[in-house]
């Protein structure tokens, strides 16, 4: 990771997203299944990124309640991409030690008999480093 | 970061570009204020197919350092059928300078229209990078002017 | 050639444009460094009477010979230089431009490197001034006709306005009937006129007008030529129907058997027979058979429209027709068509009825359309209560899904849809999903407001992402009010996309044809965005309406208008000046290979014998001619000819290499 | 016809008869599925960031071992698919994924993409055929109404995974149709079911699979059909909705096949 960059500059450099090109229509958040579940919504993300306020998208809930479905990317008329922003975000948390949104010791509470592998791998790929 | 700044080796460029198409195209770059570096002079000629093999070997003789020509797009030259013409002669010309020392990168045909001054900015962007890359020319001589 | 030149250089300051950025005092004193050079000055702006004046003065006091301008591009100014030039006495051909701000001071920031650069270009362009000679040009004749390519108000206008001026004018529209998109359209925006009512005086006035004729259900085939002087070959396609005979009593179509093809008027929303007029009001109004779907045509079984015409007018056996008509300049009015919807699915196009594109709404609202003006869901023909218009579909869309600019007329023609819903049907609720509201244009912004301030229409400032069928028939669209922060969940009866236009499909083949550029959207290009914008970069080719940019009816009118006065101005003339920098060749290196001749796409070249005197030797040979009334300029027989006898005057072999020679230096 | 096969973590484990299914049908239908010897973890989801490396080296290791036999790579999870499609793309398109990759893996020859990367449906569409595909079915599933799932990613982003339209999909449907069965289509069918949230957050899983169920079974259908054993997990957490019966495609197409209780049996 690029140190000495500010939070913001790496959030744009590991999503490779372009938050100037975003028009602000909204087609995003109208796609976005978890919108209800998110404080700073998706159409949001650019602003927080342009404005240089990376502190409050890390810290928003949102960075957990993405799921990584695609649409906002699939439909977004400027190729801006706000999907691949927020987990540039949720990378510059996970890559800091400590800051987990998963703990191994949490997982026993979480298991069921019916619950795929597929599901723990991903859930660790995207709540951990 | 502009490539300026990158590169302290600053190549000549030629670039020839066609009347109705891409001459105008760096026209609107210009007027878009879409640069590209101080490398590239334009000369201007009605047609891609005015440009004889012979004026890109003069400008490698005198050390150019890269030789573009831009035309019209395929199907849209304004004298039909021009740039096809410059297509073929360059194909050639091209592959004969590669194997004369004179890399394929120093060398290029594009097709910018009069409309495309974001094309023409990028394209001479992209190409004074390539030519730069590649460092000082070997310089073409003409045999029969030695002694 | 061989004189020494006596060249005097011109530093335009161009105020700050070239000023700011470039030496211009560095670039005079570093031109009379230059071989021939013996004045340079500079000077704020050279175009200006005062700046034209200093050359007349510098040519008389030093008895200048040639000229060399760094200045604009030479596609802004060449021509206002020649012409000081030539008022000074000097031919204007000894003039040369040095784009020193569009290819210099207007894209470089440091003053040293674009100074630096702009010497060089001022140096290549005094090396080609050296070797300039006096050119003359020549003459051509004006055919005094035109040719308009659309039928549709574009066309319609501009021809109407070229026969007025006493010019004839054939109008080319590749449908059965001329009136274009307008034809579809109900009411139009801010006045709500009906369509129809100010469209078909204009299409009668164009059918019974002298000067005017209308090849309709034709297109054009090839175009040879140049300006002044085109060459048009003219498909006309087998109506299958004597145009002289027919009485358009319109008995064919009611009694014809095959009756299951998509109405392409109605944009498929309804059926129109194998043998149709497209609509009630369609000049001319004479039936075609579409060939592809006439039972007579599949089978050979049938024939009702031929046993049913009183008149005898139906013709199985016409063909094609080719004619070949001459014309002096040619208008492009080739119009829009609404781009396909297959690639944005997430609003359910091709899923529900229901969603509908804005100009399939306006059949839907049209007295003469499918449903009869009554406005309901054509899955199942109720009412409908709640309406959502999507605005921005397909457009500002910079995905290869859509087209990355604004369709301009969508905000409007919304709005108009959204006031005349809520005014003829009270109860409906219409909501409409915009990005941004665009209404520049007289009245437009107040039409705006009115429909959503006295008709109570629901503008929302977001998106739509899907639009989903449901199972009782609704639609729930799901949406962003992105004022309130909120993402919407409404049902709706019937969904309206407002849908991107794109130039008609067939423009790429006439731009081909015509040699005209287009842009990377199929707009077809202006020779200055703002300064020639009805004008296509080709001489004697020019633009109106759509097919030159996004635009509604008004300013296609004005464009239609102003492209006529264009075509007229040329119609005018009794002569052209053409181009003098032709091609020729030197008898003594030709040595009639034919070369050139094959390569000339003007057919510019023949050959004749001549005796010729190579150096005391006297013998008739075999020598390239160049006609220059033909020849326009392209060059591409001097790089042919094997043996360097063929040469463009005006772009000669040893200029060029001159200005090569310069930078390179 | 060879192909590689990558089975991934989960149809070794939980979704075991998915795999079963999938290879017993492949032999009636005359191709072969060999899987790639020591396969790695695909990781489960893409990595999105620009500068994500070593979580890809597992694909590409599986993509290298197709390549090294001539064969195209056939994956059956729609999770595995995402991941080695993408990567695969990356490998082939980006230049400074394709180098670094490349530096630590250390290969004879680089790796530069490739290799064909098919998910099981398209071998059915585009190398079998659905026409042929139908002529093999011993025992059509006439007169049963079913919903296929997409999910997100098999079809999304859809100018890379190149799979399907992304908005209002067919092919399974036309799986469906082959099959014998009657295919019903439904909005929500290429919406999320909520992927990984529902480790932990199994409330919002269930809110979007209700939706999905709701839709489903509003249009009629029976039962739904996935590619994806995290989708039909999430599926089953439905609750105050319709509680669809949910299928892998490949246990239908064992059934339709004939194949189905060999499978059992064995």
């Amino acid at each position: 990771m690029s140190y000495g960059k500010s939070q913001a500059e790496q959030i744009r450099e590991i999503s490779g997203v372009n938050p100037h090109k975003c028009m602000k229509c909204g087609k995003c958040s109208a796609s976005c299944p978890s919108f209800n579940e998110m404080d700073i919504k998706p159409h949001q993300f650019v602003s927080y990124v342009l404005n240089d306020d990376a502190e409050a998208l890390v810290n928003s809930k949102s960075l957990w309640k993405c799921l990584s479905c695609f649409a906002c990317i699939e439909r977004c008329p400027r190729d801006v991409k706000p999907g691949k922003l927020i987990d540039g975000a949720r990378q510059t948390v996970v890559r800091q030690r400590g800051a987990d949104y998963l703990m191994p010791e949490e997982i026993p509470e979480h298991l069921d008999p019916k619950l795929p592998q597929q599901l723990l791998v991903s859930a660790f790929r995207r709540y951990r480093r | 970061m502009s490539i300026e700044a990158k590169h302290k080796f600053k190549p000549k460029i030629v670039a020839f570009c066609c009347n109705w198409c891409s001459y105008a195209g760096a026209d609107l770059a210009g007027s878009s204020r879409l640069g590209y570096p101080a490398d590239v002079k334009i000369i201007r000629v009605p047609c891609s197919c005015r440009v004889n093999p012979m004026f890109i070997l003069r400008a490698f003789e005198k050390g150019a350092d890269g030789v573009i020509l831009c035309g019209c797009h395929p199907g849209d030259c304004h004298y039909s059928t021009g740039n096809y013409y410059a297509r073929r002669r360059m194909t050639l010309l091209f592959s004969m300078l590669d194997f004369l020392g004179v890399e394929n990168g120093r060398t290029r045909v594009e097709w910018v229209s009069a409309a495309e001054g974001v094309k023409f900015s990028t394209t001479m962007n992209e190409f004074v990078e390539k030519v730069a890359s590649l460092g000082e020319n070997v310089r073409l001589g003409d045999l029969r002017c030695r002694n | 050639m061989s004189r020494v030149q006596r060249i005097g250089v011109f530093v335009c300051h161009c105020g700050s444009n070239i000023a700011a950025t470039v030496d211009v005092a560095k670039v005079a004193e570093m031109a009379l460094l230059e071989p021939g050079v013996v004045h340079a000055e500079e000077y704020q702006y050279m175009c200006s009477e005062a700046g034209q004046a200093k050359i007349a003065e510098a040519v008389k006091d030093k008895g200048l010979t040639g000229i060399v301008v760094c200045s604009c591009s030479p596609r802004m100014h060449e021509t206002t230089f020649r012409n000081a030039a030539e008022r000074a006495g000097l031919n204007p051909f000894m003039v040369e431009i040095a784009n020193i701000r569009e290819h210099c001071s207007w894209i470089h920031k440091d003053k040293t490197e674009a100074t630096k650069k702009a010497v060089i270009l001022a140096r290549a362009a005094i090396a080609k001034v050296n070797l300039n000679a006096p050119l003359k040009e020549g003459e051509s004749r004006v055919t005094k006709r035109a040719l308009v390519i659309g039928g549709g108000i574009a066309g319609i206008q501009t021809a109407l306005d070229i026969a007025e001026a006493g010019y004839p004018v054939d109008i080319v529209e590749k449908t059965p009937s001329i009136g274009g998109r307008m034809s579809q359209l109900d009411k139009t925006f801010p006045t709500l006129d009906c369509s129809a009512c100010i469209l078909t005086p204009k299409m009668v006035e164009a059918s019974a007008h002298e000067n005017i004729r209308i090849h309709t259900y034709s297109e054009v085939e090839q175009v040879s030529g140049f300006v002044g002087d085109f060459t048009v070959d003219i498909r006309k396609k087998a109506r299958s129907v004597n145009m002289e005979k027919c009485t358009g009593c319109g008995v064919c179509s009611e009694k014809c058997p095959a009756k299951r093809n998509a109405s392409e008027f109605n944009r498929g929303l309804n059926n129109r027979s194998a043998i149709y007029t497209p609509f009630a009001q369609a000049i001319p109004n004479v039936p075609v058979i579409d060939r592809e779907n006439c039972i007579k045509f599949k089978t050979g079984k049938c024939g009702i429209c031929a046993k049913v015409c009183q008149a005898g007018a139906v013709d199985y056996e016409q063909k094609d027709e080719i004619i070949t008509e001459k014309y002096g300049a040619i208008v492009a009015a080739t119009g829009f068509d609404t781009i396909k919807l297959d690639d944005f699915d997430e609003y359910a196009y091709s899923q529900s009825k229901d969603v509908i594109t804005s100009l399939e709404l306006e059949r839907v609202m049209n007295a003469a359309g499918p449903t009869g003006g009554h406005l309901e869901r054509l899955s199942d023909g109720k009412e409908p209560k709640n309406i959502v218009f999507i605005q921005c579909v397909g457009s500002r869309d910079v995905t290869c899904r859509g087209k990355g600019y604004c369709s301009k007329i969508c905000c409007m023609y919304t709005a108009k849809h959204a006031m005349l819903i809520r005014d003829k049907y009270p109860d409906v609720n219409v909501a409409v999903f915009y990005i941004d509201v665009r209404t520049p244009g007289k009245n437009f912004d107040e039409f705006y407001r009115r429909a959503a301030e006295e008709y109570g229409v629901n503008y929302v400032k977001g998106q739509v992402g899907k639009v989903a069928p449901q199972p009782d028939g609704s639609l729930l669209v799901q949406g962003v009010d992105l004022l309130d922060n909120k993402q919407i969940r409404t049902k709706a009866d019937m969904v309206v996309l407002a849908t991107a236009i794109e130039p008609e499909a067939g423009v790429r083949k006439i731009a081909t044809m015509l040699t005209a550029s287009i842009d990377n959207n199929n707009f077809l290009t202006e020779a200055h965005p703002k300064l020639r914008p009805v004008e296509s970069p080709t001489a004697g080719v020019f633009l109106s309406g759509v097919c030159q940019g996004p635009k509604d009816i008004p300013e296609t009118v004005a464009q239609a208008g102003a492209a006529a006065v264009k075509a007229i101005g040329l119609l005018a003339k009794d002569k052209l000046l053409t181009n003098p920098c032709t091609a020729k060749a030197d008898e003594l290196l030709c040595n009639g290979c034919s070369a050139c001749e094959n390569v000339c796409p003007y057919g510019a070249i023949t050959y004749e014998s001549r005796e010729v005197n190579d150096h005391g030797i006297r013998e008739v040979r075999r020598i390239a001619a160049v006609n220059n009334a033909l020849c326009q300029g392209c060059g591409a027989c001097t790089v042919t000819c094997p043996s360097g006898a063929m040469d463009l005057q005006g772009f000669s072999n040893r200029q060029i290499i001159a200005e090569v020679d310069a930078i390179c230096r | 016809m060879k192909y590689s096969y990558y089975p991934g973590c989960t149809l070794k484990t939980k979704a075991k008869e998915m795999d079963a299914y999938a290879r017993a049908s492949a032999e009636a239908l005359g191709f072969e599925l060999e899987e790639i010897v020591d396969w790695q973890c695909c990781g489960g989801v893409y990595p999105l960031g620009t500068d994500e490396i070593a979580s890809k080296l597992s694909s590409v290791r599986a993509l290298d071992a197709a390549k090294e036999k001539g064969q195209d790579l056939v994956t059956l999870c729609s999770a595995c698919h995402h991941v080695i499609k993408r990567v695969n793309d990356d490998m082939k398109n980006v230049d400074d994924i394709q180098t670094r990759a490349n530096n630590y893996m250390e290969l004879d020859v680089p790796y530069k993409g490739e290799t064909e990367v098919l998910h099981y449906l398209e071998v059915l569409r585009d190398r079998i055929g659905f026409e042929a595909l139908k002529e093999k079915i011993v025992n059509p599933l006439k007169g049963r109404k079913i919903g296929a799932y997409y999910g997100c990613l098999l079809l999304r982003p859809s100018g890379l995974m190149a799979f399907d339209n992304p908005e209002n999909p067919s092919i399974i449907e036309d799986f469906i149709r082959a099959i014998g069965a009657e295919p019903v289509v439904y909005p929500y069918r290429n919406e999320c079911c909520g992927g990984y949230i529902s480790l932990k957050e199994k409330d919002l899983a269930r809110n979007m699979t209700a939706n999905i169920m709701d839709s489903a079974a509003g249009f009629g259908a029976e039962a739904l059909i996935t590619a994806c054993p995290l989708c039909l997990y999430n599926l089953g957490l439905s609750q105050n909705a319709a509680r669809l019966p949910v299928y892998y495609f490949t246990a239908l197409l064992a059934e339709a096949l004939g194949v189905k209780e060999e499978v059992l049996a064995s």
